[in-house]
């Protein structure tokens, strides 16, 4: 595998999305007929330039993961737009699609279930390489043992089946597979969540290792703050759907503003044994994205809630230097880094 | 151990085997530990290390006709030899002494049956309490893990309650009986970060109002920080090293223990970008254990000797911190009992 | 609740629709007239009957009037071979059928499930051991073996060493099988069904028991059996408590999708026993060619497939409180 | 009339052998036993499947409606292949030639009381009843059966085309053949003199039945039978079991008389209640089985009066070498009876075929030869038990014309593969040579297939080639029908007990695709044929019927013979038992005891 130079021919960012919208239907009544819908996304916009990795946090339930997949179109957004490489691709048909769909590959966070089991690596990665014509076919079986060697596994990985593996190993072949048809986006749908600790820190080392040897553009999605905060750049917080706040990682413990932000810095037990002081709680649990409270969607949980957080949803404000933040409590507070 | 109380709870030599299809396997290997009145234990390790199985021993909730018990393990609670005690004398114990939560509340819960009836089962079995009386201390419990509308809450199903309000139910489960010891299995591991923070602080709450004994079991090195005050940590089935917790975190001896807590991405940005320190390699497999050291393919100080002979689990010059290693790692000079210099990177 | 059970008769409807359609398109797939009458009929023979039974016109005619008279449930069609109508033949056969196939499901299922609960709290020790093998035993053994030595050994041997009659070889004409509720008397069913009922449960519990054991089994292992322990319940407040209940889920399943099958199914145990039940009659009526009984008895037969696919639905709302809700 | 040997009734064996499955009977009866005597019987399969005489066909419809019906005339008990009269007073007797028969119905005879009557009481027979009965077989009720009559009586085929097949037939429309000379007595006047119109008048099909109730029950009088037999209908629930019980009415029928039976039905204790008015047992319960065991099981349990030993269970009843009852049954006072059934099973020869028929010395050594390889007993032991009965000529046992013992003076019956060479040699075709592979038709079923294996390998034996040709049952007829078939496999079984259904059968008129299927054309044959034919029984007939057999054992035009053998189990507690299936009307001379049942 060569490295590849960041392509900068596009001025602009090299993913786009505006105010995208994913609702699912819900189903009851005696005619089974769609009784309401789940707001799972409901009007994300973000966008992430050449090789950066932009971080997206929340908890389970938030749509962080549908947001992913509507973005590479493994799901069909309700409203909104994504422009990859400048090009619209929300609309575009399935053959159209095609060219797209080599260019932006995603990780799962199970890496076991996402690898048909009755096919070995070497099939796997086959599959993806030979469709989208990536080497010459002759080149196929050493471009396949190079790319198991880069994700650091031994070349005589290829002939097992994904059981042979263990759960660290498996993940580094699933993003071995993301990467066989050398792609210019990943989406890492919470990658490392189902591997100890140990392992995780193996996988993490190697993605950014990839990361800076291919110049990759990332969406990195984790509900771990920590985790985000050590690999991306810049973090959109997602909140029942709705992106709460955005900023860089570079200082996100001083420059945290959302309510919410805060909750899930401070929910975080720090390893420290000496500095035990009492986690951030937030009452109560995540409403039901089925049902969701009108106004801002945190109004239920918010320490800082008033009574206009129940009617109105605040719009997410730019408080300089790429920070947006949706609250109205921190309306008027200055950006720390303006 | 210094401590002058008697322990409520003393493992000795506990090794728990399992029968599988390539024949059987231990699982726990001679773990020993303590639990004094009112302490919180953590046991911390990555899967397969024989956390889980540790705590189900104790309860004796390991399948009979596939595991055993080997008949030199003592668990003493109070003056009982749990290990090998008749069943009648562990249903006696069980929820009453002992209770117990476990990783995943939305499985963990009979799906079928009301949470209130769920409850009262426990107290069925162990209190002379009648239906009035029972149904009183329920919705106190429940008050108490901060449910609210316990009189609804009641009469409803698991699935129509969310993951953080399952493992409170099952939290004033456990302790509905005033149990001495609460064994936590990986209780938090299932839920979200806000959620977590939630069921920590109330398990800390509840510890200082009941003085609950707990067994803490969890892969999250920041759960231990904030909530226990003894540490054992596990690797492949042995227990490796065993202190307080700031002993654990600052002066680590164990390199697995010293590696295991380099390789969290750390808070803050300063970190942004660098490589962690990431522990090389897998755990052994429980079918081909190395005949010295379990740590040792994956051990940076490793040595031929370490290849030769197994380490003893015993403290090398700090009383109380004994560590499984032949060349434990120096304990690190501190500055108010915080160490002053990272942990290389090798 | 209601609208639940609206909504699976609305949705089976159209099934039960296109189960009649291709029924009735399959059974006139070779003329049933000419089957009928056989080879010498003559043409002019053959047109007089298909006319006489509607069979000239359109098909989609027939189907409108048949799926009509199912609704009206006019099932004033006579049978071609003995001239009954198949309504009569219909309530004739359905009361012995039930009379075998209700007491054997209920039975069966009892017995299975216990022994399946004694298998399954005795996993992979000796009594499961055992249990499992005899299963095994059972369910290689040919249903006509135990029709006939249940026959030999439960009814003509009392009868001829033992001078007791308890179980009867056969219904023999003594028997007023002109009243279809005959066989439902308790006297009458001890002595005429029992056996066939026996040999039934004993036929079905192997394979039952290990799906059954199966089932509890894999309920076992589930966390909350531990949950229950940890709070010291007993093993049998474990067995008959938690895991029945969530065990009832797929064993209402098997149990209704059952039914059907064994009312079709009990063709041997109605020939030997000359019980005069559905599977019996349908299957006269297939030898005879009798086109309407055949069609009358399958569009029947498939309603029942239908209802007991409704009642399994019903049931497991009951039993699991997630699919009352969603 | 001719339809009765225009019918094709040629059958495989193996179907014959089916068809004519019997059953025995079984029940508890749920009616107390010890004031009535019932009988319980079995019915094979799913019994009758219309109980109206003139639509009915199978065995079991006749053996349902021969305990509601009676016709003119009846088997006699202590001699089945006998008649006697049971509606008429008299045996008919006969005027011009055998061209008009006159009958004299029997006084006291009266229908089942039934509510289609006036005051529900049933009225005594009238010469029109018997009009009306043989006329419904000329309607569409009776197309079934039309072939015993159609020719034979003078004006009812007529009758039959100008209103009997319409949708109401005018049943008061005369026909020139039926002349009423009172309500007792009449005539009945033939198209040609045959005297097996006799034998016509005992089929159940020709029953006399109420007019009243035909009208009255319309489309359901096939479950309502209204007759003048000893039992009445109590239940009839179609493929599962027929309940009769005895008629209060019925005429004076009485037991034989000793004499009338012969010596060794004496010593069995057969006369014993001669002259007793029948029929003594109160009701009969027919059982209808379909799989043998339950059968089995329920006579062994002496819940059956008696059965047909089924043929998987044979070997545990009888002894096949001395044929005798296995002692487990003769202890428990369990009786045998055997019956041979009027069988012809043969393998037949196209006459017309040019390699195997002809009538010249060379073809006939020809056919004789093969006729002189063929081991019948070899198929009688692995097709039947070795309980077939083999016979020459074409004329079953019990007739007049079956050879004493059943050889005939002249025989070319196998094995004899000596003289089968020698005679192959004298057809020019010395040890098979330069003779072609004969083609021979039969069935596709397993038995057919190892018989046929069977008789290859016999005729492999003299060097004749058998090329089989296994073929569908309507594929057979047809090849039959067309003169196609060089040699085929099919068996007769006599409509009626009298040698001359089975001379018929060579009658040059009827070639194919009439029952004549060896297309066997001899003017002196024929010319004897249409001699015996209105002859009543005679010694003169007996002589002829024996020339005719032996003209046909020379000229060889089939192979033969066998008759099948019936075996039956009688339980003790059914007493006058003479099981016989030449008719069905003989359960009335029945009686049980019921202290020999097991209690």
């Amino acid at each position: 595998m060569t490295t590849r130079p960041v392509t900068s021919n596009s001025d602009g960012p090299l993913l786009e999305v505006r105010d995208l919208v994913k609702h699912f239907p819900v189903r009851g009544g005696v005619l089974n007929r769609v009784v309401g819908k789940v707001h799972a996304v409901n009007g994300v916009s973000l966008y992430v330039n050449h090789g950066e990795t932009l971080g997206v946090v929340g908890e389970s339930g938030c749509g962080k993961s549908t947001l992913g997949k509507v973005i590479i179109r493994l799901l069909e957004p309700t409203a909104g737009e994504v422009r990859f490489e400048g090009r619209v691709i929300t609309g575009l048909s399935h053959a159209e699609m095609m060219a797209f769909r080599r260019k932006m590959q995603i990780i799962f966070q199970d890496p076991y279930s996402s690898l048909n089991p009755r096919m070995t690596v070497r099939a796997l990665l086959r599959e993806g390489v030979l469709f989208h014509d990536i080497v010459p076919r002759s080149e196929v079986n050493s471009y396949i043992e190079s790319l198991i060697q880069t994700v650091g596994l031994r070349a005589d990985a290829a002939d097992k089946y994904p059981h042979e593996f263990s759960g660290g190993q498996r993940q580094r072949i699933g993003i071995a597979r993301a990467l066989s048809v050398k792609p210019h986006f990943i989406v890492a749908d919470e990658p490392v969540s189902a591997l100890d600790v140990s392992i995780q820190a193996q996988v993490l080392n190697l993605m950014m290792d990839l990361k800076e040897r291919l110049g990759l553009t990332m969406l990195f999605i984790s509900h771990d703050l920590k985790v985000i905060e050590h690999f991306c750049d810049r973090v959109l917080v997602m909140y029942l759907g709705h992106a709460v706040e955005k900023l860089s990682c570079d200082n996100l413990h001083a420059e945290a503003k959302h309510p919410y932000t805060k909750a899930l810095l401070g929910a975080n037990p720090i390893d420290d044994p000496d500095d035990r002081r009492p986690l951030t709680v937030l009452k109560g649990d995540v409403p039901s994205p089925f049902n969701p409270p009108s106004g801002c969607p945190f109004q239920t949980r918010c320490p800082l809630v008033m009574d206009r957080c129940r009617v109105e949803m605040p719009p997410l404000e730019d408080r300089g230097g790429g920070h947006r933040v949706a609250c109205w409590a921190v309306e008027g507070e200055p950006s720390a880094s303006s | 151990m210094t401590n002058s109380t008697p322990p409520i709870l003393s493992v000795r030599n506990l090794t728990t085997s399992f029968r599988t299809e390539r024949g059987w396997i231990t699982a726990v290997d001679d773990v020993s530990f303590d639990l004094a009145p009112g302490e919180t234990l953590g046991i911390v390790g990555e899967s397969g290390c024989g956390k889980t199985v540790t705590s189900k021993s104790v309860m004796r909730l390991l399948p009979e006709h596939l595991s055993r018990i080997d008949a030199r393990s003592r668990i003493f609670f109070r003056e009982t030899n749990l290990a090998h005690a008749p069943e009648k004398v562990m249903r006696t114990i069980r929820g009453k002494r002992i209770a117990m939560i476990f990783q995943e509340p939305m499985t963990s819960l009979n799906p079928v049956f009301r949470i209130g009836w769920q409850i009262e089962e426990a107290l069925r079995y162990h209190t002379e309490l009648n239906s009035h009386e029972r149904r009183d201390r329920i919705v106190e419990m429940l008050r108490l893990v901060e449910i609210p509308n316990p009189e609804k809450r009641i009469d409803e199903y698991p699935h129509q309650l969310s993951g953080g309000m399952r493992q409170r139910v099952m939290i004033a489960m456990a302790l509905c009986c005033e149990p001495d010891v609460l064994i936590a299995d990986e209780p938090t591991t299932a839920l979200d970060v806000t959620i977590q923070a939630q069921i920590l602080a109330l398990m800390n709450q509840l510890k200082e109002k009941l003085g609950t004994a707990i067994i803490l079991i969890t892969h999250n090195l920041g759960v231990v920080a904030q909530v226990c005050d003894r540490v054992m940590v596990m690797y492949a089935g042995r227990a490796v090293e065993s202190a307080s917790v700031a002993e654990i975190f600052h002066h680590p001896r164990h390199p697995y223990t010293s590696a295991l807590l380099a390789s969290i991405p750390k808070a803050g940005g300063k970190h942004k970008g660098q490589r962690l320190h990431a522990i090389p390699g897998i755990v052994p497999s429980l079918f081909e254990l190395p005949k010295g050291c379990r740590f040792q393919d994956r051990c940076d100080y490793k040595q031929q000797r370490c290849v030769d002979e197994e380490p003893d689990l015993i403290p090398h010059d700090i009383e109380d911190h004994p560590v499984r290693c032949h060349f434990p790692l120096p304990a690190k000079p501190t500055v108010n009992g915080r160490p002053i210099r990272p942990h290389p990177v090798p | 609740m209601w609208a639940y059970i609206l909504r699976k008769l609305l949705y089976n409807i159209p099934v039960y629709l296109g189960i009649i359609l291709v029924m009735m398109l399959a059974l006139r797939v070779s003329d049933p007239v000419a089957a009928y009458l056989g080879k010498n009929a003559t043409q002019q023979e053959i047109n007089v009957k298909r006319t006489e039974m509607g069979l000239d016109r359109p098909f989609i005619v027939q189907y409108a009037t048949f799926v009509g008279q199912i609704v009206t449930f006019d099932f004033s069609e006579q049978g071609w071979n003995n001239k009954t109508s198949v309504g009569k033949q219909l309530a004739s056969s359905i009361p012995p059928s039930l009379a075998i196939t209700v007491p054997s499901l209920v039975t069966s299922a009892l017995i299975s499930m216990t022994v399946a609960l004694i298998a399954a709290f005795y996993r992979g020790r000796f009594p499961d051991k055992f249990l499992m093998f005899i299963s095994v035993l059972g369910m290689s053994i040919s249903f006509l073996v135990y029709v006939i030595l249940g026959q030999y050994w439960g009814a003509f041997l009392p009868q001829q060493r033992l001078n007791t009659d308890v179980f009867a070889v056969a219904v023999s004409a003594g028997a007023d099988v002109s009243d279809p509720w005959f066989f439902l008397r308790p006297n009458k069913w001890v002595y005429y069904c029992m056996l066939p009922v026996i040999i039934n449960v004993i036929v079905t519990m192997g394979y039952d028991t290990r799906y059954y054991r199966a089932v509890m089994v894999e309920e076992t292992n589930r966390d909350y059996i531990v949950t229950a322990r940890a709070k010291g319940a007993t093993r049998r407040k474990i067995m008959f408590v938690h895991m029945l209940k969530n065990a009832m889920i797929p064993i209402i399943t098997h149990l209704m999708i059952t039914l059907p099958f064994l009312i079709a199914g009990s063709v041997v145990l109605e020939m030997y026993f000359l019980i005069p039940g559905m599977g019996r009659t349908l299957i006269n009526a297939i030898v005879n060619k009798d086109f309407p009984v055949i069609q009358g008895f399958t569009a029947v037969l498939a309603a029942i497939f239908i209802v007991s696919n409704i009642l399994t639905d019903v049931l497991y709302a009951l039993v699991d409180p997630r699919v009352r809700l969603s | 009339m001719m339809g009765v040997l225009k019918r094709t009734a040629m059958r495989t064996i193996a179907a014959t052998s089916l068809a004519l499955g019997s059953a025995a009977h079984g029940a508890v009866a749920d009616i107390g036993q010890g004031a009535l005597k019932v009988l319980q019987v079995p019915m094979r399969t799913d019994g009758p499947k219309s109980l109206d005489p003139a639509a009915g066909s199978t065995v079991y419809d006749n053996m349902a409606c021969c305990q509601f019906y009676e016709t003119l005339l009846e088997n006699k008990y202590a001699d089945p292949l006998d008649m006697e009269p049971r509606l008429l007073a008299e045996i008919p007797t006969t005027d011009d030639g055998g061209l008009t028969w006159n009958f004299k119905l029997k006084p006291g005879v009266r229908f089942h009381d039934d509510p289609c009557f006036p005051g529900g009481r049933g009225r005594a027979i009238r010469s029109d009843d018997v009009f009306y009965s043989i006329k419904r077989l000329a309607t569409r009720a009776g197309a079934k059966n039309w072939w015993l009559l159609e020719g034979a009586i003078v004006g009812l085929d007529a009758w039959r085309d100008s209103t009997g097949m319409t949708d109401s037939p005018d049943f008061d429309a005369p026909v020139a053949g039926f002349i009423k000379r009172s309500d007792a007595e009449f005539q009945i006047r033939l198209t040609e003199p045959v005297y097996r119109f006799m034998y016509v008048l005992s089929m159940f099909q020709t029953s006399v039945v109420a007019r009243e109730a035909v009208e009255t029950y319309g489309k359901n009088f096939f479950q309502h039978p209204v007759g003048t037999g000893p039992f009445i209908l109590d239940t009839w629930v179609p493929q599962q079991s027929l309940t009769a019980n005895r008629n209060p009415n019925y005429h004076e029928v009485r037991y034989p008389a000793r004499d009338e039976w012969s010596r060794e039905d004496q010593r069995m204790r057969l006369h014993r209640p001669a002259g007793q008015l029948v029929p003594f047992v109160d009701r009969i319960e027919f059982t209808m089985y379909v799989p043998d065991q339950p059968l089995w099981l329920d006579f062994g349990a002496g819940k059956l009066g008696y059965i047909m030993v089924p043929a998987p269970m044979f070997d545990l009843a009888i002894n096949r070498r001395t044929n005798e009852l296995n002692s487990e049954f003769a202890d428990r006072g369990v009786t045998h009876q055997s019956d041979l059934l009027l069988d012809f099973i043969f393998r037949g020869f196209n006459m017309e075929d040019p390699l195997v028929g002809g009538y010249s010395s060379e073809k006939k050594a020809l056919r004789q030869a093969i006729s002189l390889a063929v081991d019948w007993q070899e198929f009688n032991e692995s097709n039947y038990m070795g309980q077939a009965y083999i016979y020459d000529g074409p004329i079953p046992p019990g007739l007049d014309g079956h050879p004493e013992g059943g050889r005939a003076p002249l025989t070319y019956r196998g094995p004899n593969l000596a003289l089968a060479a020698e005679k192959l040699a004298e057809a020019g075709y010395p040890g098979g040579q330069g003779l072609d592979p004969i083609k021979y038709f039969t069935d596709q079923s397993d038995e057919s297939r190892k018989m046929t294996e069977t008789f290859k390998k016999q005729m492999a034996r003299i060097g004749v080639t058998i090329d089989p040709q296994y073929v569908d049952f309507s594929t057979l007829i047809d090849n039959v029908n067309n003169k196609r078939a060089p040699m085929f496999a099919f068996a007769w079984s006599s409509d009626y007990p009298d040698g001359e259904n089975n001379l018929a059968l060579f009658y040059g008129p009827y070639e194919s695709p009439g029952s004549n299927h060896y297309n066997y054309k001899r003017a002196e044959y024929d010319r004897m044929y249409e001699q015996i034919r209105t002859m009543p029984p005679s010694d003169e007939r007996t002589a002829i019927y024996e020339t005719m057999r032996d003209m046909l054992i020379e000229d060889t035009p089939y192979l033969g013979s066998m008759a099948r053998t019936r075996h039956y189990l009688i339980a003790p507690w059914m007493l006058n038992t003479r099981v016989t299936e030449r008719y069905w009307g003989w359960f009335k001379y029945v009686d049980v005891d019921d202290s020999k049942r097991p209690s």
